[in-house]
């Protein structure tokens, strides 16, 4: 393991946990999928890269699958049903964008605190990976979590997700069917998402999920 | 060899019970599953008999069921078999009484099924040998009985009985189950030899005895357990309510020997006696107290109930209290006058309750208030109850009467005890016992007199009916044993010998039945004895001889006339006493301390025609100390944590991000 | 023969305190009409009463049962064995261990629940308030008594009369503080039960006042003979209980000679003539009290009798 | 003789699948509901066999003491509640709730979770397991949303959302699992099946293992609805049809936990890694407290015995979080005898609910007198689910309750208070539907099919009495390896 290898590949995953947090500091909805498009671009490049120092040659099937459907189809997706729902107004954060920052921070700090004194026999590359892949899943968590709108919702998921194929294609000799599964379920998503999306729009004006929250057993009765 | 037999039938109660369902369409069937229980009983009881007299040495039997690596565990010993007594002959009563009883039944579906079940899980109670069959016997014939208290839901009163009386089983099988768990060890030794073998530690066996006695306590209704139990025992059939009184409470004492003499050993501490006995005295006192204050006969009856559970404890309490300083032969007198009031109130209080369901068919009232001179329509009922409410009254030459003088005798034994804790308790709790007796004396001077005496007070009163034949043989079986077992007293002990020598390290009373006039001589006959053969001969001949030389020689004439009243003619029946009139004096000295009693007199002001009202507010210490905040505590955390019902995905999705923040952070920290 | 005297001693006494019980009662009047300045009736005019009580037919309410008629042999019975159990005037008779202290005072509780029941039986006011107020007072009167039976079986080591009797003859009793307070205990029972002044007074019929009288009121002819036999049993009883326990001398003890039966009876009459003189004289020189502080009179005795028990535990255990 | 239970393996993918297209393109409810009824029948006819005839594992698919009841009752529970949704379902679409088209839907998607179950079930793969239990997720989700009510849809929505975070946080722990077996056992396929796992498990790397375990935990805890995870449960379960809350409860939680503990087994394997016990202690008895309280404010029935089934995941996370041979065997059979008693309650629950016509708590009353059967079945289903005998439950919770108590007095007694609490506010609402007045209004007559739920408190009554030696013998085999 050479270090220019190692370096790329740390700088990619680093880069990932940069744009996680770009996408925290978003306000506005369209910025949002751009900064995601943005994301899973990086995540290809960082797959690819682990292709090519593994000569793992399945995974550049999984960069081409995340390429095609997560920096492209979605976000052009997402562009089309938040014009199509009209709510390309700035969005609500939950707490300041420069607190949230802050937190993310801390879970940055706690990514690593937690993952870098585990895996001190498995190579170093994964190791980072691993890392900064955790990283990448907890910040898409936190943006779940401080975001109420739907479409960001999905997004952080997305994001989420994204950091679960940089650690699956971290790790050394994965088999195939987890990344088919992960495109799967990211496809399933989708769609599903799609249909919910389609169906609230048929009742509700907005896809903010409050809206949504207002009906339940203790409010009906 | 009877075990397998005694194993049988409850399986064929079971039986019946399904039977019941299925053809829960016709209209004979009460009379055929009642009849079915009443053999069934009377064999179970014969057997009983047989195995506790002829051989008490104990059988024990394993099937393949319950717990696999375990099976269920059966044993027939001498504790048992006498319990198997108590329990079979209430229920071939009740079974007779319902005979008759059972015709008046308006849910009949609601009580049929459930009926054989209830008399099937007490026999299985008494016969398991391992903690598992222990709990789901017990457990069961909770559940039955709880149908049972359900069988006239629609009245809210008892919808909220039976609510209570299951949470409360409930928590008594856990208790229960907690000492059972502490006693088998973690691997589970469950079989009660295997218990009885291990010896457990004094502070496991402290706690063992304090959880045996939440768990039996409260369903024998040992004050403060006793709540549920007022409200249950009248809630079902009248005679369900026998059993439930009469019998069940009895299984659940059985629970609390079994543990404590059989399983625990020998007793580590003299404390324990201490507690037991201390509790009983309360109970005893607490419970003819609530009943004094009662008006309503069947309450009034289950406020008993937990009168002599007390007494029952105050006993056993002794027995530990000796045993712990091995004075075994003490402890045989205090164990025998256990058992002996045991089997007493089995009787009385069934005959008692069957009683109640007479009046409760006659007239369809409880109130005692509505009630009264019964007397007159239905003479029988009126002396099978009079009998059973002497013998309740502990009166001579009565059964009541020789356990309550046993339980006395054993407290005069207890300044022999070194602990100076238990010197000044056993005297005042024998105060408390001789207060406790007085008191039940005046209450059912009250339930008879107010109940039967008198001139009637409502309309359905008047025109009360005798009760069937088949209801009058069984009260009458009742009082004629209430009277046997009062005047043979020797002979009683002496079958119980064989119980107390299982539970007293093989240490029994002297046997009685080769004593002069069949004496009962407890101790030593320079100590004390009591014969109440030659009491009831005395009192019958000098009743006899007086009547006679009476009629005989002076007159015997009698006129009718209106009653003198002082001079007051023709009173309505409303200027009688009543219940809470009666009630009143002993109201007014103790009730105003120990419930607050306050009286009212509400006068109308002068001109305004309405008229006086008099209220009595009583209020229950125990239930709004100790259980309503319970009540309160539930309510107030459910609503508080009620909306985490409502939050936004967002908040759960924080739960779920909080959740995994926090253990990544414990993972850091933890290495 | 022994047994046959034995027989005939038991006999004796059974009807020596039938036929005392009555003169009991005159000697008690006769001494408070003295004191009062009176001339008072006969010790005799019981006997008469009774007789001519009995020879009267007997009135019954309408809404009296087969109870209120049968309560008074019931209770007449109750009360003579009671009485013919305790020791008079010689003590191991051939039937005393028939019923030791406890039974004896349990006796007695039966032929009070009788008569309260009978009370309530035809269903008139005064009735109820005798029954009410009668066990109102047992309650109190019955857990006093067995703590003086506890103090004194604890101190002869038995609840048998007879024996305790025997054992109160002895030297080794002594002058005990818990004897002490055991009789004003007892004293204090026997004053409650036997319905004298200050707890009740035999003597009124103002209704309001009466306990014993309230409930007796619906009877008459033979059956209040009876009861009347039966109320001057009670007091023979106790006054006899307080006789052999706290001044046992001249008693005699079974299958003795004849002399010494003799002065046993003769004994017997003089503590009987004591005893009346003696509750004349207190009952004369007290009022009654009201009902609500009986309670408290007998509340105290019954702390009496639990802490003459307690001083007991004491004294022994040194 | 193998090749028979080859055969059955494959009948158990291949039959759900096939039914699955076929129901797709098939028209017509009855053919549809027909075909759903056999197809289930057959899957669980394949089940019956694999009890005689074991195949030897492969690296996709195995079976062996774990998962064979679990497959058998499965399939049982799957076909009886088809049997059950047959004459449910005929009745939604009388009171047009459902139209045919979402029927064909329906019926496709019920094969289809089958198929998911079972090869979540099968699976010898750690990712071929996590890929069937997403499947089963989002299928779930779908049927959930069914009725597209707005308060449907959210129940959905808000499922989905939940679930496919915790897919997410199982996956990642997957991936660490690999790579802390991807050393030891080398890359590829192997490093993924269970039976290789197990034999190599003391090797791994320990920390790796327990950071694994935290997000297993997490994230199929989030399918078997571990308070605080749980958030999905009650909503799913009283909007979709009560049929899918008939399996969410008796089986999905299941195949959740079934999961978790294949990797707590790994977890005891390795010697050096954390005990993951008092982890499952802490959720286990939270679960059960929270739902004990829970239970008492709630106004809808569905709801209500949604937070019951909360409660005895609690139970038997915290039976497995105590371990040993005792408390093992107890939270298996627990396993087995909630879903069974559970969906029972939930057959009867439905038909209860079209009785009715609504499930709200409060405006059902006297069921016991207007309809006898289902009053009954209620208090049955009831009594056994609250752990009382003669049913099976009791078994379970005694075993618990004692050997708990046995071993940490401190921990039986939350634990006895839990079910206490439990024990009464779900009684408390059964007094008020099973008994008193009935209200007088019109007794709608509803062609209930009895036998399901018959057959269900059937089983669960026997096991109460005996259980059978070949399910003892595998409880124990299980009970040793979960440690």
């Amino acid at each position: 393991m050479h270090g220019l290898a190692f370096d790329i590949a740390h700088l990619l995953a680093g880069g990932m946990v940069v744009v996680s947090f770009l996408l925290l500091y978003q306000v506005r909805l369209f910025a949002l999928i751009n900064v995601f498009a943005l994301h899973s671009l990086v995540l290809v490049l960082a797959v690819g890269w682990q292709a090519t120092i593994q000569e793992a040659h399945h995974l550049y099937v999984t960069a081409g699958i995340a390429l095609i459907f997560k920096a492209i189809l979605i976000p052009t997706a997402l562009h089309r049903i938040v014009r199509r729902l009209g709510i390309h107004r700035t969005l609500e954060v939950v707490g300041g964008v420069g607190l949230n920052m802050l937190a993310g921070a801390a879970l940055v700090a706690l990514a690593i605190l937690v993952m870098l004194p585990v895996t001190t026999t498995a190579d170093v590359l994964a190791r980072e990976d691993l890392a900064f892949a955790l990283a990448v899943v907890l910040l898409g968590l936190w943006l779940m979590v401080i975001r109420h709108n739907a479409v960001s919702l999905v997004i952080g998921f997305m994001s989420l997700e994204n950091g679960l194929v940089l650690a699956a294609a971290g790790a050394r000799g994965m088999p195939l069917a987890v990344e088919i599964s992960i495109a799967f379920s990211v496809l399933i998503a989708l769609i599903v998402i799609g249909v919910f999306l389609f169906r609230i729009r048929e009742r509700f004006d907005s896809v903010d999920m409050q809206a949504m929250d207002s009906f339940r057993e203790g409010r009906r009765r | 060899m009877s075990l397998p037999l005694l194993l049988g039938l409850p399986v064929i109660l079971l039986a019946v019970g399904i039977h019941a369902v299925t053809t829960s369409r016709r209209s004979h069937r009460s009379h055929w599953i009642y009849g079915a229980t009443l053999i069934v009983c009377v064999i179970a009881l014969g057997l009983a008999l047989a195995s506790l007299l002829m051989d008490p040495t104990p059988a024990t039997l394993t099937l393949p069921l319950g717990l696999p690596w375990l099976g269920a565990h059966f044993r027939l010993d001498a504790l048992a078999a006498f319990f198997l007594v108590v329990v079979n002959l209430g229920g071939a009563v009740a079974s007779l009484f319902a005979l008759g009883y059972g015709q008046h039944e308006s849910a009949p579906g609601r009580v049929l099924p459930f009926f054989p079940a209830f008399l099937a899980g007490m026999n299985l109670v008494l016969l398991a040998d391992d903690a598992f069959t222990f709990l789901f016997a017990w457990e069961f014939m909770s559940l039955s009985s709880w149908a049972l208290v359900m069988a006239h839901h629609q009245e809210p009163a008892n919808s909220r009985a039976g609510y209570l009386y299951l949470v409360m089983a409930c928590f008594g099988t856990l208790a229960l189950l907690l000492a059972f768990g502490l006693l088998a060890g973690s691997d589970g030794a469950y079989d009660f030899a295997a218990i009885r073998a291990g010896q457990a530690t004094p502070g496991l066996a402290a706690l063992a005895l304090v959880l045996a006695l939440i768990g039996a306590g409260s369903k024998a209704g040992l004050v403060p357990l006793h709540v549920w139990l007022p409200l249950a025992h009248p809630a079902a059939p009248s005679h369900v309510s026998a059993l439930m009184s009469g019998v069940m409470t009895k299984v659940a004492v059985y629970g609390f020997v079994r543990i404590v003499f059989d399983l625990l050993g020998e007793p580590v501490a003299w404390w324990w006696g201490g507690l037991v006995l201390a509790l009983g005295g309360v109970t005893a006192v607490l419970g003819v107290l609530y009943a004094l204050m009662q008006h309503d006969l069947k309450r009034l009856l289950a406020y008993h109930t937990v009168e002599n559970i007390g007494i029952i404890f105050i006993g056993l309490g002794l027995a530990l209290a000796f045993q712990a300083n091995q004075m075994y032969t003490s402890a045989a007198l205090a164990l025998t006058a256990a058992l002996f009031h045991i089997l007493n109130h089995s009787l009385f209080k069934s005959l008692l309750f069957l009683g109640a369901g007479a009046v409760l068919t006659a007239t369809g009232e409880r109130d005692m208030e509505r009630l009264g001179g019964l007397i007159h329509p239905m003479p029988w009922t009126a002396l099978a109850f009079l009998l059973g409410a002497a013998a309740i009254s502990a009166l001579p030459p009565l059964n009541g009467f020789v356990s309550e003088w046993l339980t006395f005798q054993a407290i005069l034994l207890s300044p022999e005890l070194p602990q100076w804790l238990l010197k000044f308790l056993a005297p005042a709790v024998g105060a408390l016992l001789a207060l406790s007796a007085a008191l039940a004396a005046a209450c059912f001077v009250k339930a008879f007199g107010i109940t039967f005496l008198g001139r009637p007070r409502s309309p359905a009163a008047a025109q009360a009916q005798e009760t069937d034949r088949y209801s009058l043989w069984a009260l009458f079986i009742l009082a004629g044993l209430c009277l046997l077992a009062g005047i043979l007293p020797g002979l009683v002990v002496d079958s119980l010998a064989p119980v107390v020598g299982l539970l007293n390290g093989s240490a029994r009373l002297v046997t009685q039945h080769d004593q002069p006039w069949l004496t009962l001589v407890p101790v030593a006959d320079v100590k004390s004895s009591y014969n109440g053969l030659l009491v009831l001969l005395f009192m019958a001949f000098s009743g006899a001889v007086a009547a006679f030389l009476i009629h005989r020689l002076a007159s015997s004439a009698v006129r009718r006339g209106p009653a003198w009243d002082c001079g007051f003619p023709e009173a309505s029946p409303t200027t009688q006493y009543t219940a809470g009139s009666f009630a009143q004096p002993i109201r007014r000295v103790f009730g105003s301390v120990v419930f607050q009693a306050r009286e009212r007199v509400m006068m109308p002001p002068p001109g305004d025609l309405r008229p006086a009202r008099f209220e009595v507010k009583l209020r229950d210490p125990i239930w709004e100390h100790g259980y309503a905040p319970i009540a309160n505590a539930v309510v107030a955390a459910s609503s508080r944590f009620n909306y985490l019902q409502y939050l936004t995905i967002r908040h759960y999705l924080s739960l779920v991000f909080g959740a995994l923040v926090i253990l990544l952070l414990g993972m850091a920290l933890w290495r | 023969m022994a047994l046959i005297t034995d027989y005939l001693v038991q006999g004796c006494q059974m009807l020596l305190v039938l036929l005392l019980a009555p003169l009991l009662t005159g000697w008690v009047r006769t001494i408070k009409a003295q004191l009062l300045r009176r001339r008072g009736p006969s010790p005799l005019q019981p006997y008469r009463d009774l007789l001519k009580l009995l020879r009267k037919e007997a009135l019954l309410a309408d809404s009296a049962s087969w109870l209120f008629r049968v309560a008074p042999y019931l209770i007449f019975a109750a009360l003579w064995v009671a009485a013919a159990l305790v020791p008079t005037f010689a003590s191991g008779l051939l039937f005393s261990w028939t019923a030791d202290l406890i039974a004896i005072v349990a006796l007695l509780g039966s032929a009070r629940f009788f008569l309260a029941l009978a009370g309530l039986d035809v269903g008139t006011s005064f009735g109820g308030i005798g029954s009410s107020r009668e066990m109102m007072i047992a309650s109190l009167a019955e857990p006093a008594m067995l703590m003086i039976v506890f103090t004194l079986s604890l101190l002869a080591g038995t609840t048998e009369l007879s024996a305790i009797a025997q054992f109160m003859l002895t030297a080794e009793v002594g002058l005990r503080v818990s004897l002490a307070l055991a009789l004003l205990a007892l004293i204090m029972v026997a004053i409650a039960e036997n319905a004298r002044i200050p707890v009740d007074n035999p003597a009124t019929h103002l209704e309001l006042t009466m306990v014993h009288e309230a409930m007796v009121l619906e009877y008459s002819g033979r059956h209040l003979a009876l009861i009347e036999l039966a109320a001057s049993l009670k007091l023979l009883l106790y006054l006899s209980l307080l006789g052999c326990i706290f001044i046992p001398w001249g008693m005699a003890t079974a299958g003795e000679s004849w002399t010494a039966y003799l002065i046993g009876v003769a004994a017997y009459l003089g503590k009987l003539a004591l005893g009346g003189f003696l509750l004349a004289l207190f009952e004369t020189s007290i009022a009654k009290m009201r009902v609500f502080r009986v309670d408290q009179f007998l509340g105290a005795a019954l702390m009496l009798g639990l802490l003459g028990a307690l001083l007991l535990f004491v004294s022994r255990s040194r | 003789m193998n090749a028979l239970g080859f055969l059955a393996v494959t009948a158990l993918l291949i039959v759900p699948a096939s039914a699955t297209v076929v129901l797709m393109l098939a028209p017509g409810y009855r053919f549809g509901a027909r075909l759903n009824v056999s197809a289930a029948l057959l899957s669980l006819l394949a089940a019956i066999t694999l009890l005689g005839w074991r195949p030897e594992a492969n690296l996709y698919l195995r079976v062996d003491d774990f998962n064979i009841y679990l497959i058998v009752l499965n399939n049982l529970v799957s076909f009886t509640t088809s049997v059950f949704s047959a004459s449910y379902i005929a009745h939604e679409l009388e009171t047009g709730r459902l139209t045919p088209a979402y029927l064909r839907f329906y019926h496709a998607m019920y094969q289809a979770l089958l198929f998911a179950m079972n090869l979540a079930l099968l699976a010898n793969n750690i990712g071929l397991l996590w890929v069937a239990i997403e499947l089963a997720t989002l299928i779930t989700v779908l049927m959930v949303g069914l009725y597209r009510t707005r308060a449907a849809l959210e129940a959905a929505w808000k499922y989905f959302i939940l679930g496919s975070l915790g897919i997410a946080l199982a996956l990642f722990g997957t991936i660490l699992v690999y790579l802390a077996a991807q050393p030891v056992v080398g890359e590829g396929l192997p490093a993924m099946a269970w039976d290789q796992l197990l034999a190599k498990a003391d090797a791994f790397e320990p920390a790796l293992l327990n950071l694994a375990f935290v997000f297993l935990l997490l994230g199929y805890g989030t399918k078997a609805g571990l308070v605080p995870l749980h958030a999905w449960l009650p909503d799913a379960h009283a909007e979709g049809p009560t049929p899918i809350s008939a399996v969410l409860s008796g089986l999905l939680l299941n195949v959740a936990l079934y999961a978790v503990l294949r990797f707590k087994m790994l977890m005891s394997a390795n010697s050096h890694a954390l005990a993951p016990g008092p982890l499952m202690v802490g959720l286990g008895l939270l679960s059960l407290l929270f739902a004990g309280l829970m239970l008492y404010r709630r106004g809808d029935i569905k709801r209500l015995f949604a937070y019951s089934s909360i409660e005895h995941m609690g139970i038997i996370t915290f039976a497995f979080g105590m371990g040993g041979p005792l408390a093992n065997f107890a939270g298996l059979l627990h396993m087995t005898m909630h879903s069974l008693t559970k969906s029972a309650i939930f057959f009867t629950v439905g038909h209860i609910a079209q009785a009715k016509g609504t499930q709200r708590i409060s405006t059902i009353r006297g069921l016991t007198v207007t309809h006898p059967v289902l009053g009954w079945g209620l208090v049955a289903g009831v009594i056994a689910i609250a752990g009382m005998p003669p049913f099976g439950v009791f078994t379970s919770e005694f075993l618990v309750v004692s050997s708990t108590f046995a071993r940490q007095p401190l921990l039986a007694l939350p634990l006895a208070l839990g079910l206490l609490l439990a024990f009464g506010t779900l009684l408390w609402r059964l007094h008020g539907m099973a008994f008193g007045k009935p209200d007088s209004g019109p007794v709608a007559p509803v062609q209930a099919s009895i036998l399901p739920m018959l057959t269900h408190l059937a089983l669960v009554l026997i096991a109460g009495i005996w259980l059978p030696g070949p399910l003892v013998a595998w409880f124990k085999n299980v009970a040793a390896l979960l440690g």
